[in-house]
């Protein structure tokens, strides 16, 4: 018995260390691509990088974090790229007219909450397949901005508006600071709300949530608002950070955001997800993208390179939690 | 008799728990052997290494006296090894032939790799009538009612003629003729030489099918006698650890005012025109057989289903109950019988799946309390020893009567003062059922109504302060529980004449 | 559902001819100008025509699929700015078996019979904007190029364009060259990157103005707008008022209007039994701060 | 009673009525459309525009049945696009150096199958969720096309080869011949064959078809593997219409492939879907462009009203389900 408790011990302690890895596998596979890349790269390790890197994964990680709540309720919205290209233009229309900026970007907002509505509409009254309804939705959507446009790049000078993309605060670019604060209104939602964790709750079990008196339809009907409220938010920070509200802009990123989620531990089965972790997700795509570029590889190897680097992080993430 | 299997020093660890400990067992030729034990005792974690299902930590397993190693559940399958597994693994999207033929469906054409439909569906239903079983081949097991798909899972075990069948639970949705003709099944391999590991937490039928028992409690083996030595005293102090008194430990309750009225109930799911009321510190209980609309009645009162007919009252006032979520307002909760899909969030864990229903009021402007949380969820363990590491602990790990209590704790902590429970014993072991039973009593004192459907007759008989027993959607009769009597009960179920007084 | 906005021209029972035309995208402001060009014409030569894009420019066969439903239409003559030289072959000769005729605007064709070809040669007006930032630069300095959708023909016959008079001048050196798809604010976000790995860039050059225009908010932003100077390609609307406001060097204008323009004319010569050219080259001009002008509406 | 038995009797009568009416909704709605655009367009309704419509569909049903297979089994294959491409550029390549058409037919053929083994390899074994292992392969197959081409479309002018798409027999097109094969073949398998059955029962219960002693992770891998195998069939077409292989063909093919098979009637959450509902999804899409096509609605309009008509598509078969 004695030895039995004592190699129990040992292992206690090893899987301890082991655990410490693996809880911080996160920021274990960042640190080897910033040391790597820092090796490879004489310009990647500076401050001006790093902030470009931040600004740049900034509209990704919002539309991940879209995703994320999404994705724990077992949906998926494939229309956050085309509903940001619909908010960003008719914020930009709105301000061609010499609108006020505040005004527009709660017409941005409002937009993006609208068509995430619709969708939530669909999927929880309609009961149609989340995958269906925001595929359709992507297509109308991106139709719109197309029409209201005339296929047109809306120019934006209001200095304002723009401050809220090319801005900074102490140093810091607003698209940086915008990000973290839906960082930390997401992730105090999931971890601290009861709507969170009834979203969770959702994900893991429709019928047993509905049988414990939770109002499933609605809170999936507000999960697909928040959304589209996000893209809308992302719709902001990108046409600001542009000067400018292109039709087609956001092509592809739902691809991104949703990578970005399921990086972070996402599971397209629903229950399971959280905003640090699509954080990750979205900072390993960004730092790649960067590194690539400031490496100078051919695009494409490019495609290549980032479609193996996808493949391994999830790798690496999945050996955490089997070892978990 | 000879050793058909015999497990040595078995040991299994998960993270945090020590599931089996040393554990031996072994298992002759043509035995019924019952594997008795508490919930959470690791009597299914036993038979999952057995099954493949599961790698032991340690130990060694022989077959006929010669070692070997089951890494998965093919090769328990070629040693002849079946199981019928607690919680149902079956493809609902497939037809009841398919299911019983997964894994080892014959073809009609090696080169093309067609199946022979009409083989399996012959088989099936040859199969279906030994078990007298009255869907087709044909139909889609998720549209049968669980117990249905219980039989489809022993269909399944039994096909292929195995050497060793393991039962875990299986008579826990059945109706008593079912099990009678699940018990004729079993007798019938017996004569065949052939070996069952049975696991019931139904005392009663343990001396009517067994042989031998073998009693788990906390991991570790405590004893295996012949069933002819041990009596029910016996069984219950080995597995408990302490001797249970009273298995039912009804009160007299003092009836106070109607809290719960149902008037002319229909739904489309095929009850018709129910009426009854319950009071505060009543138990009704609803018996009948499988299929009888039970459920039903629960859920549509619960407004889990569309009523197409009917009222409701809570307290003499006439309610409109839409979806589940009015009716917890109204303070009524639902104990689900199939608490794997509804009961519980199975990714969630303990403490949230106990809060679930109160964790909008427990925060404070939407921010959840955990302290308050833990406060709740901890009561609750405690007061029905709910067996879990921790409160953190994922609720799909849990043994299967401990998931059952996660689910009354939810409902206890919503304060519902109706309980609609939905075969509330169902998979319990022998002295949490009589926490239950105590809770039950609990519940009705503090001036809780409740209705109880139950499959046990000795439950209904003796937890019941009055009994409805329904046939095909309908109420054929209606006891006081001091005048029922098994057979009129019996009678009533199978569609007799009205009978017994109001 | 009779959305008939892309019917342009007179009406149907009153016109000469009823021609197709089957551009790559709408999604680009370049080809509502193509589209403007093809309307006068339609105009004046009294034709009804039908105005049609595939969804995506690089879904060659989405533009087949088009075609055939332009042929299923018995028009009178098809013009077709294809998605890529290569794919639209059996397009142009399911059309020559009706005996539809077919004239090629913008992108060239690789087979098939065709009335004619009007348009720039992409090469050569990348040449043409490569010479004038050499010209700029004085024959030498570091270039950064922002790529288009790379496979697409567009985008290789550019880069190739660029890549050969750069060549020629031994101090001009590429020090980057990436995709940035045609998009906007990938050009920005590529070009930050560049900023980065070279801060000691000259130019950039970009294979559409939508990435001009992103790149140069990234310089902007990062305060370079004194040193890295940018061009573009198209002309756009948008290009042409940052040229004459200083922020953009220069831009190709290939006048897709004038091409629409001439494919419809020729077109219109062919059915009268006119003869046509076998090749119709619109020249392109570079335009800068110095001819914007005549450019800007 | 009498009454009661007699109402049952002419619910029977009804129901009948309404279940025909909603086992052939797909062929109603069909209909439906036809009808409307045949009033709409004046060349809608002819035997050339069918057989158009039938061969610009071919290529989309046959990444239908791909999507089929996978989406069964609770996968998703979002590289069918991208090894389309790949596929059909190693096979262009290879006539390119006068190769035999059946040898550069087998090529692309093998070049499919072992990208989707990959797939396979990578869901089944190395565990990682479906949608990101796919996407990393469709960075990596797209990459690779542009690799080999160095970013030009191959011509192809093998006569044998290109007849494949463009030739006839008995005034019936190649592809739509080649789509009725992969249909008949593809539904034999799923119907009447063990493994077809078994896929089935994978994407109803993991778990219950392991325990049934089912080789899962085997029968997954050959899962993708047909996927891509198929992909590569769909690479023989399309070059073979196009007469050459452009290495950016197929984006965003695997979203109308999925929408095929979803609006057919596949769940994404797996076990279930059928080849012929794949064709009626891949049919209403197809007839749908088609239609707009003909009426001359502007393609900004287009994707509004596709959108539109998809979410439709997909209502109309949910109320059948609900009815059945
Ligand atoms: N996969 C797992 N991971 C961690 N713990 C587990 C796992 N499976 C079972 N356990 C734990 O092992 C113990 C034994 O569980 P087991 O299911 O064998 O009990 P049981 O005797 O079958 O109970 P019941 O009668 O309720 O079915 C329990 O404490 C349970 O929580
Ligand atoms: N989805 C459904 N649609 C139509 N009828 C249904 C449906 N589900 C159940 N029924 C019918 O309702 C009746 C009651 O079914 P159920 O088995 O749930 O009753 P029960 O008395 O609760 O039985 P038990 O609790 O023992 O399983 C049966 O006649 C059954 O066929
Ligand atoms: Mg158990
Ligand atoms: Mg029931």
């Amino acid at each position: 018995m004695v030895t039995s408790n004592h190699s129990t011990n040992t292992n206690n302690h090893l899987s301890k260390l082991k655990n410490f890895t693996y809880k911080y596998i996160y920021l274990v596979i960042i640190l080897i691509f910033v040391v790597a890349l820092t090796i490879l790269s004489p310009h990647f390790f500076s401050y001006n990088n790093f902030i470009n890197i931040f600004r740049q994964v900034s509209v990704n990680f919002i539309l991940g974090v879209a995703l994320t709540y999404v994705i724990i309720t077992a949906g998926i919205d494939l229309s956050v790229g085309s509903i940001l290209a619909f908010a960003g233009v008719t914020a930009g229309l709105f301000l061609r007219t010499g609108g006020n900026f505040i005004v527009a970007i709660l017409i941005a907002l409002l937009i993006g909450s609208i068509c995430g509505l619709i969708n939530g509409v669909l999927v929880a009254k309609a009961k149609l397949a989340p995958f269906i309804a925001t595929l359709g939705m992507m297509s109308i959507a991106r139709g719109l901005a197309l029409v209201v446009t005339s296929g047109n790049s809306i120019t934006i000078d209001n200095a304002n508006y723009t401050f809220l993309g090319s801005g900074n605060i102490y140093s810091i670019p607003m698209p940086v600071i915008i990000a973290i604060i839906v960082l930390i209104i997401s992730s105090f939602i999931l971890r601290k709300t009861w709507f969170g964790r009834y979203l969770y709750a959702i994900g893991g079990s429709h019928e047993a949530s509905r049988l414990s008196g939770i109002k499933v339809d609605k809170l999936i009907i507000f999960t697909y608002t928040i959304s589209g409220f996000l893209s809308g938010v992302a719709a902001v920070v990108l046409t600001a950070r542009l000067w400018s509200a292109p039709p087609i802009a956001g092509q592809g990123y739902e691809l991104d955001a949703i990578a970005a989620a399921v990086i972070g531990g996402a599971s397209l089965m629903g229950g399971k997800g959280k905003i640090l972790g699509t954080l990750y997700g979205a900072m390993v795509i960004g730092i790649i993208r960067n590194g690539l570029n400031l490496l100078g590889v051919s695009s494409f190897l490019q495609q290549v390179v980032i479609g193996v680097i996808i493949i391994l992080a999830v790798f690496l993430d999945k050996m955490r939690n089997k070892n978990e | 008799m000879a050793k058909v299997l015999q497990m040595k020093n078995i040991s299994k660890f998960f993270p945090g728990v020590k599931a089996l400990d040393n554990v031996d067992f072994s298992l002759d030729s043509g035995e019924i052997h019952v594997l008795a034990g508490e919930n959470g005792a690791g009597k299914s974690t036993l038979i999952k290494i057995l099954s493949g299902a599961y790698q032991k930590s340690e130990g060694e397993i022989f077959l006929h006296g010669q070692k070997v190693e089951i890494n998965n559940p093919i090769k328990a399958k070629k040693l002849g090894i079946n199981v019928i597994y607690q919680e149902l693994e079956l493809a609902l999207n497939m037809t009841v032939m398919e299911n019983i033929f997964l894994g080892k469906l014959p073809l009609s054409n090696r080169a093309f790799g067609t199946v022979d439909f009409n083989k399996i569906y012959q088989e099936t239903k040859n199969i279906l009538n030994k078990l007298g079983l009255d869907f087709t081949p044909n139909a889609l097991v998720g549209d049968l009612r669980v117990a249905d798909q219980q039989m489809v899972e022993i269909a399944k075990a039994l096909l292929g003629n195995p050497e060793i069948l393991i039962m875990d639970e299986p008579t826990s949705s059945l109706c008593d003729s079912e099990i009678e003709r699940l018990f004729t099944v079993m007798n019938d391999l017996k004569k065949a030489d052939k070996s069952i590991i049975f696991i019931s937490h139904r005392m009663e039928e343990l001396w009517e099918v067994g042989d031998k028992i073998s009693i788990l409690r906390s991991g570790k083996m405590i004893t295996t006698e012949s069933l002819d030595e041990i009596d029910e005293n016996g069984v219950t102090t080995a597995m408990v650890g302490k001797e249970i008194k009273n298995k039912f430990p009804k009160q007299k309750l003092n009836i106070g005012d109607e809290v719960l009225k149902v008037e002319n109930l229909s739904s489309n799911k095929g009850i018709k025109n129910i009426s009854f009321k319950v009071n505060a510190g009543e138990i009704l209980g609803i018996s009948g057989l499988v299929g009888s609309g039970r459920t039903e009645i629960l859920r549509a009162i619960f407004g889990a289903d569309k009523i197409e007919e009917g009222e409701i009252y809570i307290k003499s006032k006439r309610v409109k109950i839409n979806s589940p979520n009015d009716a917890v307002k109204y303070g009524i909760g639902l104990i689900p019988e199939d608490r794997k899909q509804q009961g519980l969030v199975l990714d969630l864990n303990v403490k949230d799946n106990i809060t679930l229903s109160i964790l909008k009021k427990l925060a404070k402007s939407g921010v959840l309390n955990e302290k308050k949380m833990k406060e709740v969820s901890k009561e609750y363990i405690d007061k029905l020893s709910i067996k879990t590491p921790n409160m953190n602990f994922k609720s799909k790990l849990l043994s299967g009567g401990n998931q059952q209590k996660v689910v009354l704790a939810k409902w206890l902590c919503a304060k519902s003062n109706v309980f609609l429970f939905d075969e509330p014993t169902r998979g319990i072991d022998v002295g949490a059922k009589v926490e239950v039973y105590e809770l039950m009593i609990e519940l009705a004192k503090n001036g809780a109504a409740i209705i109880m459907v139950s499959s046990e007759m000795p439950e209904i008989l003796n937890m019941s302060d009055r009994i409805l027993v329904m046939h095909e959607g309908e109420i054929t009769g209606k006891f006081k529980a001091e005048d029922a009597k098994a057979e009129n009960i019996l009678n009533c179920a199978m569609g007799g004449e009205l009978s017994g007084n109001k | 559902v009779q959305a008939q906005d892309d019917v342009i021209g007179v009406d149907e029972e009153e016109a000469e001819y009823n021609i197709g035309f089957i551009v790559k995208t709408m999604a680009n402001p370049y080809f509502a100008r193509m589209k403007d060009g093809a309307e006068e014409a339609a105009f004046d030569f009294n034709i009804n025509l039908t105005w049609v894009s595939a969804q995506e420019h690089t879904d060659a066969e989405g533009q087949l699929n088009l075609v055939e439903d332009m042929i299923e239409r018995e028009m009178d003559a098809i013009v077709i700015n294809p998605v890529g030289p290569e794919a639209i072959v059996p397009a142009i000769n399911q059309a020559n078996e009706r005996g539809i005729p077919v004239v090629i605007v913008d992108t060239t064709a690789a087979g098939g019979e065709i009335v004619t070809f009007v348009g720039m040669d992409n090469v050569d007006a990348a040449s043409d904007i490569a010479e004038y930032v050499a010209q700029e630069l004085n024959g030498s300095g570091k270039i950064a190029i922002l790529e288009g959708v790379r496979g697409h023909s567009t985008a290789e016959e550019r880069l190739v364009g660029y890549n050969n008079v750069i060549d020629q001048y031994p101090d001009l050196e590429v020090v980057a060259s990436q995709a940035a798809n045609y998009d906007r604010s990938q050009g920005m976000s590529v070009t930050e990157n560049f900023l980065v790995s070279n801060p000691d860039l000259d130019l950039i050059i970009s294979s559409n103005d939508e990435m001009a225009l992103g790149a140069i908010r990234a310089i902007r932003a990062a305060g370079m707008q004194n040193q890295v100077k940018v061009v573009g390609f198209d002309a756009i609307n948008d290009a042409l008022v940052s040229v004459n406001n200083g922020e953009m060097l220069a831009t190709v204008e290939s006048v897709p209007d004038m091409q629409a323009y001439e494919s419809v004319k020729a077109a219109v010569d062919f059915l009268n039994g006119k003869e046509v050219a076998p090749e119709v080259i619109v020249p392109c001009i570079v335009v800068d701060k110095n001819n914007v002008d005549e450019f800007l509406d």
